[in-house]
C-alpha cells in the first residue's frame, strides 16, 4: 500500500473533516480551518456558514462569474449551493451565539490544560480584533481548534494561556499534525497520534500534562 | 417620497466629529459612493460604528487612510496595517467588540432595548468594567446599545417610498443599522418605482430611510 | 352655515385625524382609534402600522379579494398601500419601542391627572391582556388617547386611575368629544372645547382638576 | 433534505405536557393542520407560547376547546370567551406578557441571549417580581429568554432543505419562533424543489427546521 505524504497542514484538515457529520451546520475560520471543505463529499448534506452572511457557501466561483455581492469571511468570491441563505449579521451571530451552529472550526495561538483558547490578539504586538471569534466559541454546539501543534519550536498547548483568552468555555477538541487532544474536566486526553508520531514526541512538543490512555491509535485521514 | 440625492448634498450634511454608523464587511456591503463624498469634503474626527476597517483603498480604508476618523468601535481592524498604525500612535481612539455582540448591541439601540445579557466575552478583556448579571444560574455580561447620528447603509434595491432590499453577503449589519440610525442614508444600486417591490421582499421598510441616493450618472 | 352634526365618536376620530401630519407612520388601534383612518387624505403619504405585521395598511378588499394572510390587528381582512412592506413581529414590535413610529392612537378607559393611561384591564372583571398596548404607549413618539369622555355617566379622566396603568409614561394628548386636553408635568390642560361645549359643563364630566386657559377654543374638525 | 411528514406523524412526536410555541396573530399565519392533528390525537397539558388565544373554532382555539391547555404565556386572550372561562375556572394558568415583550424573550430564547432590557410595563403590573436594571439613567425592567420543546410555525413557502418564506401579515411570530423551539415543525403552504428560492427571499433558513409537513392530499 502506497502512504500518501501529507503538509501539516494538509494533515490537520484531513482529520477534522472526520469530524464533520452529514447535515450538520459548520463555519470555518479564514487559512488552515477553510481548507477542511475540500474533504467533505459533495453529497454529505453539510451546510457551511460564513458568519459575513451565507448559509451554503459554495467553491470558489470561475473566473469572470464573481458576484461582488457573495464572498467569504475572508473576503474571497464564493459560490452559493442550491438550497443557500442569505441572512443578516444579526441572524448570522444569532444562529452562532442560539446554539444552531454544530461546529465551529478556528485556528488557535493557545490551547491551554482547562481547553481555554486565546487566539485573537498579541499584546503589544497584534490587536487585530476578535471579529466573529468570541461569539464562535461561546456559542457553537463543538469547538474545534485545527493549528500546528508548536510554533516556531514554541509549544502552543501549555498549561495556562498567557495571551488574552476568546471565551471561558472548554473547547471541544484540538486537531494538530501531532496529535488529537480532547479537553475535559479532568484534563487533556490523547486521543489520537498523528501519522508516525509516537506518545513521547507528542509530549516533547506539548507544554501541558497530557493524560495517555494506553496505546492511543494512530488518526484516519479523510 | 424620498426624493433621490447626490453624494455631495449627502456628506454636507455629516458634520466633522459626527457619530456614524457604515455597513459592510471587509468593504463588501459598503456605501462606496458616500464615503468618496465624506472624503472628498475632507471630513474630520468621525467616530465610525463598523464591523472592520476594511483594507486601504475600499470602503472604510478609504476614511482612514483620509485621517477622518477619530475614533472606531469595530470587531476587527487587523486587514488594515495603516489604521493599526494611527492607532499605535494614539491618532485613534479604538474600542474592540465582538462580532455577534456589536450587531446586537446596534439593533438594541435601534429597537429601543436599554441592552442585551451575552455570554460572549466573559473570562476575556472584553468583560473589563462591565456589569455580570446571572440569570437561570448562568453568567451574562450586559452589553449596552448603541445608537448614531447618521447610518450610511448600502443595499441592493431601493423605492422612492425608501423600502429596500439587500444581495447575498452585502447584508451584514446594513438592515440593523437602518434601525439606529437617527437619520439613514442608503445607497442603493438601483432605484425603482414605489409598487415594484413585493411587500414580502422588504426588508427595510421606507419609513426607517431619510435619504437615498441617486443612481450614479 | 350648515353645521354637520357628528357623533361623539365620529368627532373624536375627526379631531384626532388633524393631529396626524405628512409622511408620519401612525398605528391605529381597534375599535374608536380606527376610524381615524377615514378622515385622513390618501395622498397626504401617512402609512399606517398594523402591528400584527404591515407597514402600508390599506383599506377593506371588495369582497372576493379578501387575502386570508393581510389582517389588520383585529382580525379584519385589509389590503396593502402600494409601497407596503411585511414585517415579522420582532420588526414590527422594534419600531414601536424604538422611536420609529410618529403616533400611536389608542382607546382608554381611565387617564389621570399625571397623564397615566389603564386601558387593558378591570381586575375580576375583565382580563383579556395588553397585546400591544403597553408597548405602544411606552415606545411611540406621540401617545394619543382617543376616548368618549366619560362611561355610563363615571368620568374617565381622574385624579388618580383606580385601575391598573398601562404604562408609567405620560401620555401626549387626550381626545375626547367635548374636550381636548394635553397632560402636562404641571397637570392636565385644557386646550381646546368640543363642539358647542362650555368649560363648565367640561368640569363637570371630569374628576381631575383641570388647568383652563382663558378662553379655550373650539375644537375644529376635519 | 427534510422529507415531509404528515400531520399525524408530527402530532406523535409531541406528548402530553410538552412546551410548545404557536405561531400566528389571531389565526392568522398559525400551523391549522397541526392543531387539527393534535386535537385528534387528544393531546393535554400543553404550555402554548403564543401570541393570543384567538377565536374559538380558529388556530389555537381548537386547542382551547379542546381541553389541551394547561398553561398559556401571551399577550392577549380577550377574544376567546372559552379560555377566560378556563382561567376563571382555575383549569388554566395564564402569564400575561406584552407582545413586544414576547417576541424579544422568545428571540432572546432564540439566539443565545440572556435576557433583555425593556421600559416596556414599568410601573405596571407586569414589572411585579422583575429585576430593575439602570443603564444609562434610565430604568428597564430585565426579561427572560423563552425557549420551547417544540415551535409550530406556518410558512407561505418551503423548498425541501427547509427553507421558509412568509406571506404578509402572516409573517407575525413565525420567523422568531422557528429560532427557540428545540424541534421546529413547519406547516408551509406549498413545498418547492431545493434551488426554487433565492437566497435573498429565505428568511428563515432551512438548518432551522427539522420537520416539514407534506401539503394537504
Amino acid at each position: 500500500m502506497e502512504v500518501a505524504v501529507h503538509s501539516p497542514k494538509e494533515i490537520i484538515a484531513r482529520r477534522v473533516a472526520l469530524e464533520i457529520r452529514p447535515g450538520m451546520l459548520v463555519n470555518l475560520g479564514i487559512g488552515l480551518p477553510s481548507m477542511v471543505a475540500n474533504h467533505i463529499p459533495h453529497d454529505a448534506g453539510v451546510f457551511f456558514q460564513a458568519e459575513n452572511g451565507v448559509i451554503g457557501l459554495g467553491a470558489r466561483p470561475p473566473e469572470g462569474m464573481e458576484d461582488p455581492n457573495l464572498t467569504d469571511a475572508g473576503g474571497g468570491f464564493v459560490t452559493a449551493v442550491p438550497g443557500a441563505a442569505s441572512i443578516d449579521s444579526a441572524m448570522s451571530f444569532g444562529l452562532i451565539r442560539g446554539g444552531h451552529l454544530d461546529m465551529t472550526v478556528l485556528g488557535g495561538l493557545q490551547v491551554d490544560a482547562r481547553g481555554h483558547l486565546a487566539n485573537w490578539m498579541v499584546p503589544g504586538h497584534m490587536v487585530p480584533g476578535m471579529g466573529g471569534a468570541m461569539d464562535l466559541v461561546a456559542g457553537a454546539k463543538r469547538v474545534i481548534v485545527a493549528m500546528v501543534h508548536s510554533a516556531r519550536g514554541e509549544a502552543k498547548i501549555v498549561p495556562e494561556c498567557t495571551l488574552p483568552l476568546t471565551a471561558a468555555r472548554r473547547v471541544s477538541l484540538i486537531v494538530t499534525e501531532m496529535a488529537v487532544i480532547e479537553p475535559t474536566a479532568d484534563g487533556l486526553v490523547l486521543r489520537e497520534r498523528g501519522p508516525g508520531v509516537s506518545v513521547e514526541e507528542i509530549r516533547a512538543a506539548t507544554a501541558a500534562e497530557l493524560i495517555v490512555p494506553a496505546e492511543p491509535p494512530e488518526m484516519t485521514l479523510a | 417620497m424620498k426624493k433621490a440625492i447626490r453624494p455631495e448634498q449627502a456628506a454636507e450634511m455629516i458634520p466633522d466629529g459626527a457619530v456614524v454608523m457604515i455597513g459592510g464587511f471587509m468593504g463588501v456591503g459598503t456605501p462606496e459612493r458616500l464615503i468618496d463624498a465624506l472624503v472628498a469634503r475632507g471630513v474630520r474626527g468621525l467616530t465610525v460604528i463598523a464591523n472592520d476597517a476594511a483594507l486601504p483603498g475600499k470602503g472604510i480604508g478609504k476614511l482612514v487612510s483620509a485621517h477622518a476618523i477619530a475614533k472606531a468601535i469595530m470587531s476587527h481592524i487587523g486587514l488594515n496595517p495603516e489604521f493599526q498604525k494611527q492607532m499605535i500612535a494614539g491618532e485613534v481612539e479604538v474600542e474592540l467588540v465582538p462580532q455577534g455582540t456589536l450587531v446586537e448591541r446596534i439593533r438594541a439601540g435601534g429597537v429601543g432595548l436599554g441592552g442585551v445579557l451575552t455570554a460572549t466575552g466573559l473570562g476575556t478583556p472584553v468583560a473589563e468594567g462591565k456589569r455580570v448579571v446571572e440569570v437561570g444560574g448562568e453568567s451574562y455580561l450586559l452589553e449596552t446599545p448603541l445608537k448614531a447620528e447618521f447610518a450610511l447603509i448600502r443595499a441592493y434595491q431601493a423605492d422612492y417610498a425608501g423600502n429596500l432590499c439587500y444581495s447575498l453577503t452585502a447584508h451584514n449589519f446594513n438592515p440593523v443599522m437602518a434601525l439606529a440610525g437617527a437619520t439613514v442614508i442608503a445607497e442603493p444600486e438601483v432605484i425603482v418605482p414605489i409598487g415594484v417591490i413585493p411587500p414580502d421582499s422588504v426588508k427595510t421598510p421606507g419609513v426607517l430611510v431619510h435619504h437615498l441616493l441617486a443612481r450614479a450618472a
